[in-house]
Formats: C-alpha cells, structure tokens, sequence
C-alpha cells in the first residue's frame, strides 16, 4: 500500500471537519483514482467543484502517486 | 539574452501589507516605473454587507505558484522586477489583502505585467477568502 | 446619477513622496482596487547617465490642468478617486517625481484611467524636467 | 496700453534671463499677438516650439488680452 497526506483548505476542510488526513491507497494509483477515494471516503465533498494538487502541483489526473506524497484537495481559489 | 535577476520576492504573511515598502522594496536602476495594484477589502459586494474577510493559503503551493506567475510575466512583458505579497488570516474592512508591485523601463509593460498577473493570480493561487456577513459566512469559490 | 466626490487630491510639493501613503490617503468603501503609478528618476536614459533631475512646475496652471484631468478620467472610466502629486525641485536617482492613484469598484477601471492619467499628464500638464549630467544639463521638451 | 506680466519657466526662463517681464500690449491684443511680441523682444525664443497660456488655460490664439493678465511662454511639458 502507499500511504500519503491529504490536504484539506477552506470549504473542503469545513466539509471534512479536518485540515489533513492520513490515506492508503494501491500501488501505483493515479491521481484520479486517489482523488474518486477521498471524496468517496467524504460524500460532502461531492457538493463542490474540485480541484485537485500532488506535491503542491496541479494534477492532470494521470499522475502516479508515490509513498510519502502530499495530496491537497480544494475548491477553484477565491484569492487576491 | 536572458539576465537572471534575483530581486523578485513573493510573500504569503499573517501581518498587516505596507503597500508603499512593499512596491518600493526593488528600485530597478534600469527602470522608470512602478506599477502596483492594492486589492482592499471592500464593504459591499454585490448589495450585501461585509462585516470581514478570512484569507487562508495551502502555503507552499501558493508560494511556487507565484513563482511561476512572476516567471511567466518575465517572458510576455519587458519587465525588470515583480513583487507579490498576500495576506492571511482575518481582515478588516479597508484593509490590503494583496500587493502586486511591478517596475519596468516603460510604464506600459508594467501596467500590462500588473494587470495580468492579478487576474492569473486570481485562478490560479491556493488561497481562499471566506466572507462574514452580521448573519452568517460563506466561503468564496473561484470561477473556474 | 453622478454623484460629487471631494476626496480628489492634486498636490506639487518639493518634499519627498511618500508613495504608500498618498496611495492610501482615501479608501472608498465601494472599492475593492487601488492602481498606483510611481514614477521615478531612473539612472540611464538613451545610455547617457543621469546624476539628477531638477522638476520645476507652473504651479496654479498645474494644479488646474491636474483637476481637469481627473474630472476627465471619471467621465471617462468607472472610477470613484483620484490622487495626482507631483514633486518640484531636485530628485536624486530612485526618487519619486509622481505618483497616480486610481480607486475603483473593479481593478479595470483602475488600470486603465492610472494609464491614461499618466499619459495625458505628460502632455498637458505644465511641469518641466531638466536633466543633468556629468557634463552638462538640458531642459527636457516634450513631443507636442 | 494694456499691462501684463509675462512668465518663464525651464528652457524659457534660461534664454529670457529672467522668471517674469512686464509687457505692455496695444488694447484689445490678441494672444497670437502678445506672443509675437515677446518672441521679439526675446528672440532667442524663436530657438523653441512655444506653448502659450493666458491666465492659466492654454490659449488657442484668439484671446483679447485684458489688463493685469497673466501670460506665460514654455516650451511642450516633460513631467512625469
């Protein structure tokens, strides 16, 4: 198993009731199968539009993820 | 011939914007303006009251995104120097919520630089504005 | 509906600018955009070294040109304040000799009449520049 | 007669020699006049392209010149 961080920020995290969490996931899942888990894991987060970040990048969706990685799942900012 | 030059800065910060230090921190020798937008809480957004703002940012990635704005401004725009600051936490009316300082040779560069980095900066940085009315709060997501 | 607004600032001064300050002299509470430009004495103009520049102004005229020019800008751009000041008498390298700034509900309006204001005030605006050199000084006419 | 003063600044004030003259002008002078006039009391003038305002406002050229108006004789502005 590959065991990573999720992040959580603003909205996501409101709706998580937690800022991170510890997650498993198969060898060699990619991205948008790490990202299907999470929201599976909190059906809230279905009620937003996602956006999505591995290693402080954007994902395309086709990344693999690697033990250790730093996930981080959140809505479209809002900055500036 | 692509100079490096190290003298941008990026800053995600806690604590209150000096606008003026901020866009004065670079005085390129080279250049004759600066350009600088300050983005302030404002009271009314469309109709309602704001009462103040909660900025959070996933730090790190914040910070490398701007990096890459700064980085993408230098290849489109002739532009010597680009300062991006942003605060966090809670904020009051009135108050500085982002800096984006540009100096260039000409003002036109750095009136185009300023203008575009704010709009990018505003679709692509992971930072969230949480609003707080007298009867509730909401979260602000982005448009894309 | 146009509503008069008397927090327009036009100032020419001899003393040194304070950019940060005179930016944020007036924050309306139905904006959420302040546009500054700074400009200022830069070191190298058409690769000849400046040492300094003496600014001199026809100061009543000035400030009449300077009010007509924001009153232009608000007819002209969705804007609610402007601040024009202008520094008279010798300025070291790295010294601001003007400072623009625009508030506005939307950052737009901003950048755009700042451009303008500053375009228009190079060719309007009563004020001169003498370049001085190592070698000698020139007073600086404009192109029109 | 009518009197006036006339002021100089940068450029103009170096080649007249001085910040402001006293001109008297036949009644009802125009602007175009009065200028005509200075440039040949000073003709070093004649080295500039000339801006010409009368009691503060650029002057087109036509303007009757009254007494105790204040004109002034500069070269295209370069503030900024």
């Amino acid at each position: 198993m590959t065991k990573v961080s999720v992040l959580f920020f603003g909205a996501t995290a409101d709706e998580v009731g937690d800022r991170e969490v510890d997650l498993e996931l198969p060898e060699n899942s990619r991205a948008e199968d790490a990202l299907a888990r999470i929201v599976e894991r909190f059906p809230r987060l279905a009620a937003h539009k996602l956006l999505f970040a591995v290693n402080q990048e954007y994902a395309s969706g086709a990344e693999i993820i690697g033990d250790g990685d730093e996930l981080a799942v959140f809505t479209a900012v809002s900055g500036g | 011939m692509t100079e490096e030059i190290r003298d941008d800065f990026y800053e995600i910060t806690a604590a209150p914007l000096d606008v003026g230090a901020i866009a004065r921190r670079v005085v390129p020798a080279s250049c004759g303006a600066i350009v600088t937008l300050d983005g302030f809480v404002r009271q009314f957004t469309r109709g309602r009251e704001t009462e103040y703002l909660v900025y959070e940012a996933y730090e790190p990635m914040a910070l490398k995104e701007m990096e890459k704005l700064g980085a993408a401004a230098r290849e489109r725009f002739a532009i010597e120097c680009v300062t991006i600051v942003h605060r966090t936490g809670r904020l009051e009316i009135g108050e500085t919520s982002v800096v984006i300082a540009v100096a260039a040779p000409h003002r036109r560069a750095a009136f185009e630089a300023c203008e575009w980095l704010i709009k990018e900066l505003k679709s692509t940085v992971p930072i969230w504005k949480k609003e707080v009315y007298a009867d509730g709060e909401t979260w602000i997501e982005g448009a894309n």
